[in-house]
């Protein structure tokens, strides 16, 4: 039953992409987006988790004297951390910039100007 | 015990996740997000990871908030010169 | 489609995606108790590398090329944030003059705590990059916290005592010269063999990391900043 | 030390021009990154002749298995290579292309691109999944900010908003992926994973394949992950187009097969029905959307996904002769896409317009462009000796043997349809021909600022040499051998695994060349050239009352433009994907 701790982060991603397929509002999507991607990190550490072990990190403690947890999948979650926040920053951009040129931030409204510009694609 | 704490931490970081979602209002949805940082950060401490809770408690709690604050301050103002402006194109058209 | 559709749409989809989990999820290492044959061998090869920070170790050493891949991203966020959010023909900076002077409008003992935090959280930051590889913390963590330490004299004095502080131009050459530096010195460093290299590369680039998140996300959160206190449409031609 | 090189050098090239660009004019900028590119053709170039003795495996810092210790493996077998050459011979038409516009921001353009072509170079060279992952963001994070380089366009941020979501959310599903395969085997290098994995075929592999698999379908542009596609391309800058179109798309499909070929190849997962599924609806949904656009670059857009679409069942074969024949189909399209749309934006940047309505007939003076449109069309439309045609004929072959009747109408389907609408667009816009639309207001804008009172030589010849070099791929000599033997060393996972991990490197077997012209092929692609004009005359005679039919108006509106919907049709495609991979 122990495997029942990973249907968190199963949880955190569904809800995550649920909020952005159910916004009004383009920046509240773009930080659902960020809450999905965080289920990723929460996966990563589960995966890499030891019971009794602790951090590898050997300034106090003698190498090989106490079972660690995984570093690699630490790295790993260190780097996707970055690179969340860096996309999450880029879309935050872009949404400034669509209030700026549509006065709005709603999908929906978004759509009906898009839709109504491009009729050359009837 | 160890585990308790875990899934202690566990049940807290989802609570979080979920309440940043259904925040509708992107500006208190900012504060919850900070909320959920520091939820995370929390789990990964007690998942033995120091490294990535200090990383994701700086990013996630600092900067990303700090982030979609000054984003929406910027997109409110410019919303309004937007529809102001296309208001007073509407005038000089009508 | 209508919101009602997109809705069930996503129902849908979610439901095969948590099928598929539930089904694949119990086949999972029960959690604690898995087997780490590659994180055994990252431990036993820092420690032959004699960095107490096997995390770093993995980061700047045995897995150096995803460093380099992210601090590539970093640089392009930089560079991104330039150009996104630049003023383009339609608009000005206000100038430096109407800005609003004197602090911010929030109560003293808020700006009090800034005013000291300040110089203290700048002195972790440096103590959380330079002591990256031996405890844990490193290039990242000590950059994300010097950049949004700098913000502090936002919050204890103004914007403009902040702009004078961080001139931008000076931090976009330092961040971009920092991530020239660190891509070729990762590099170079994956040229060496193992022994060649010993544990003198994890600490510089520990460091040159440290620089340019901390030039990357202040270059960041300045180009936030300008657009949200700064830049505004020209009111003289209505567009 | 060549292949660290190879992502290092455009990457530190970037570094250094964002830092010195400010000081730097605008000569000097243009010439050092086409300085690079060339550097770095001239690398790819020496590493794929080194390749012909056996795949280049290098172990960045000295961590390789050998020493026991993990490491990142960099491994250049032809194939990789070759995609590699690609990537930088189209970065450098690009560069030429736009030799003289974004003059605004500093070198920011210049460094964005260089560090793309270095992304993607890394992409398809790397042999570690989590190393794939992150320069699979790298790559989406790039290509949103090219995206969007023209903030002041209403349309262009809220298409790159648009792909913004849609590829991180496929990174986060990769990922995912990633976490499942590590908690499995608890390794990262992909042979070493497909060690690990072996033939088990329990719910965990199968999902963590899904996942994975589902990132890449995500770039590769599939049903329905596609929605961001033509947002994407309709506003971003010309010279990114044609790496979009001409490779980017191209290398989700080849992740896929490298996915499968390195980790699932000993039988633990039937990935062929699922993959060919959604190839055939891609196919078919790009086609029919192609024919039906009026603005060009979204017209061009939704032939590359069609492409990319027969190139995932040329894929979904899983066959070492069918692969041979998607990689000539992949360098065929590159370069006859690439000159189209280098085509489509020297009319922008003339006429201010991409509409086609608006440019009826006004294109009659450009004495360059009309015939790279003409080329280009012939080329879509599969006329031999066209690399499309060569491929199209060993995929339909394959298909043959296998007995998917299906494959060779919708390859037909595919190459009428979109060579169809090009060569109508060549008759409207180049000829005259049809009658003259009624309206046509285009709000588009020319790149270069202001509309050029004539194309200098560095936007035309760019599109002309890559659209023939495209019409004259199957006159290559050796090139069908050449293909053959890469596809050889893709599909022999053995040698592949002793070559990485044992660094036993030895020649590329030669199995027997695949027949590419064979002679039913030829009567077959001059039916499809025939059906692609018969569709562009049908296409101007009837001018404004086209085919709207009920078909068609329900797709239109599904492509709507709401994040919220993408998302939907993400997690949807996700479902459907994982229901066609379990369901035995």
């Amino acid at each position: 039953m122990s495997w029942a701790v990973y249907l968190v982060p199963l949880w955190i991603l569904l809800v995550g992409v649920y909020g952005v397929a159910t916004t009004r509002d383009l920046v509240h999507a773009i930080v659902c987006v960020s809450v999905a991607q965080s289920s990723t990190y929460v996966l990563l550490l589960l995966v890499g988790y030891r019971k009794g072990g602790t951090a590898p990190v050997f300034s106090d403690i003698a190498p090989g004297s106490r079972p660690v947890t995984d570093p690699v999948v630490q790295a790993m979650a260190l780097t996707d951390i970055v690179v969340g926040a860096t996309i999450t920053a880029m879309l935050l951009a872009l949404a400034v910039q669509v209030a700026k040129r549509r006065g709005t931030l709603d999908p929906g409204e978004l759509r009906s100007l898009e839709s109504a510009a491009t009729d050359g694609h009837r | 015990m160890a585990d308790a704490l875990v899934v202690a931490a566990l049940l807290l970081t989802a609570g979080a996740a979920t309440g940043v979602v259904l925040t509708r209002d992107p500006g208190r949805q900012a504060i919850v997000l900070s909320g959920y940082g520091l939820a995370l950060g929390v789990l990964f401490v007690v998942l033995q990871a120091p490294d990535v809770a200090m990383s994701q408690i700086g990013v996630g709690t600092v900067v990303l908030p700090l982030l979609v604050v000054l984003a929406l301050r910027a997109a409110r103002t410019a919303g309004k010169a937007a529809r102001k402006r296309a208001a007073a194109r509407e005038e000089d058209g009508a | 489609m209508t919101p009602r559709a997109r809705t069930a749409v996503f129902f849908a989809g979610a439901a095969g995606i948590a099928v598929l989990l539930l089904l694949a999820l119990p086949g999972m290492p029960s959690f604690g108790l898995g087997a780490h044959p590659y994180g055994a061998r990252a431990v036993r090869a820092g420690t032959d590398q004699d960095t107490p920070n096997i995390i770093a170790s993995v980061n700047f050493d045995q897995r150096a090329l995803d460093t380099v891949g992210e601090e590539l991203i970093l640089f392009a966020a930089a560079l991104g944030a330039v150009v996104l959010l630049r003023a383009v023909r339609d608009e000005r900076l206000r100038a430096g003059g109407d800005l609003r002077h004197g602090p911010a409008d929030v109560f003293d003992a808020l700006r009090l705590t800034g005013a000291l935090l300040l110089p203290v959280t700048l002195v972790v930051g440096a103590y959380v990059v330079a002591n990256g590889y031996s405890s844990p913390g490193g290039g990242f963590q000590g950059g994300v916290v010097l950049a949004s330490a700098l913000h502090l004299v936002y919050l204890a004095g103004d914007y403009p005592a902040l702009k004078r502080l961080r001139p931008i131009p000076p931090f976009e050459v330092a961040e971009s010269s920092a991530a020239a530096l660190f891509v070729v010195s990762a590099l170079a460093a994956g040229a060496l063999t193992a022994t060649e290299r010993g544990a003198r590369t994890v600490p510089w680039l520990n460091a040159v990391v440290g620089v340019e998140v901390a030039c990357g996300f202040v270059i960041v959160l300045a180009r936030f900043f300008e657009q949200a206190l700064e830049i505004r449409p020209r009111r003289k031609e209505a567009r | 030390m060549i292949l660290p090189t190879v992502i290092g050098l455009p990457c530190g090239a970037a570094a250094l021009l964002a830092a010195a660009g400010r000081l730097l004019p605008r000569r000097v900028v243009d010439a050092f990154a086409a300085a690079v590119v060339l550097a770095l053709c001239g690398l790819l170039g020496a590493v794929l002749v080194r390749t012909t003795g056996g795949p280049l495996t290098e172990w960045p810092g000295g961590w390789s298995p050998r020493t026991g210790a993990p490491g990142i493996a960099l491994v250049a077998d032809p194939f990789a290579a070759g995609l590699a050459l690609t990537i930088a011979v189209l970065a450098l038409a690009s560069l030429v292309y736009s030799w003289r516009f974004f003059t605004e921001v500093h070198a920011a353009f210049h460094a964005l691109l260089l560090l793309f072509t270095g992304a993607m170079c890394g992409f398809v060279l790397t042999g570690d999944l989590f190393d794939q992952f992150v320069f699979y963001e790298l790559m989406s994070v790039i290509a949103v900010v090219l995206t969007g380089y023209l903030p002041e366009e209403p349309k262009t941020v809220h298409g790159a908003l648009n792909f913004g979501v849609v590829a991180s959310l496929g990174g986060t599903l990769t990922l995912t992926g990633i976490g499942l395969l590590y908690a499995r085997t608890g390794e990262l290098n992909l042979l070493v994973l497909g060690d690990h994995v072996g033939t088990s075929r329990d719910a965990l592999t199968t999902a963590g394949f899904v996942l994975v698999a589902t990132g890449f379908l995500v770039k590769a542009a599939a049903v329905p992950f596609h929605f961001w596609l033509a947002d994407a391309h309709a506003v971003a800058p010309t010279p990114v187009c044609v790496l979009f179109s001409g490779v980017m798309v191209e290398l989700g499909v080849y992740a896929i097969a490298r996915l499968y070929w390195t980790v699932f190849a000993h039988g633990a997962i039937a990935a062929g029905r699922s993959l060919a599924v959604l190839g055939a609806l891609t196919a078919l949904l790009g086609a029919v959307m192609c024919v039906t656009q009026r603005h060009i670059k979204r017209l061009l857009a939704y032939s590359t996904i069609s492409h990319a679409g027969l190139l995932l069942v040329g894929v979904a074969l899983l066959d070492g002769h069918a692969l041979a024949g998607a990689a000539c189909y992949l360098l065929g399209h590159a370069g006859a896409k690439a000159g189209l749309f280098l085509a489509a934006g020297t009319l922008l940047n003339r006429f201010g317009s991409v509409d086609e309505d608006t440019l009826h007939g006004r294109g009659r003076g450009l004495r360059v462009t009309a015939p790279v449109f003409l080329i280009g069309g012939l080329g879509l439309a599969g006329l031999p000796p066209s690399g499309l045609w060569a491929g199209k004929a060993v995929i339909e072959h394959a298909a043959g043997e296998r007995g998917w009747w299906w494959v060779t109408p919708l390859a037909l389907a595919v190459s009428a349809l979109t060579g169809g609408a090009v060569l109508r667009v060549w008759l409207h816009v180049f000829r005259g021909a049809g009658r003259p639309a009624a309206h046509g207001a285009s709000d588009e804008k020319a790149e270069t600022g202001r509309e050029l009172p004539r194309t200098p030589w560095t936007m035309t010849v760019p599109a002309l040499v890559l659209a023939a070099a495209g019409l004259l791929l199957g006159l290559l000599p050796g090139l069908a051998r050449a293909l053959t033997a890469g596809a050889a060393v893709f599909t022999d996972t053995a040698a592949l695994h002793a070559a990485v991990l044992g660094g036993v490197r030895e020649p590329a077997p030669h199995p027997a060349a695949t027949p590419f012209a064979s002679p039913d092929g030829l009567a077959l692609a001059f039916a499809g050239v025939a059906l692609a004009a018969f569709v562009a005359w049908t296409g101007l005679r009837r001018g404004e009352g086209r085919v709207t039919g009920r078909l068609v108006r329900p797709l239109h509106l599904a492509h709507s433009g709401h994040a919220g919907d993408y998302a939907a049709w993400l997690a949807a495609g996700t479902a459907v994907f994982a229901a066609l991979q379990l369901w035995r």
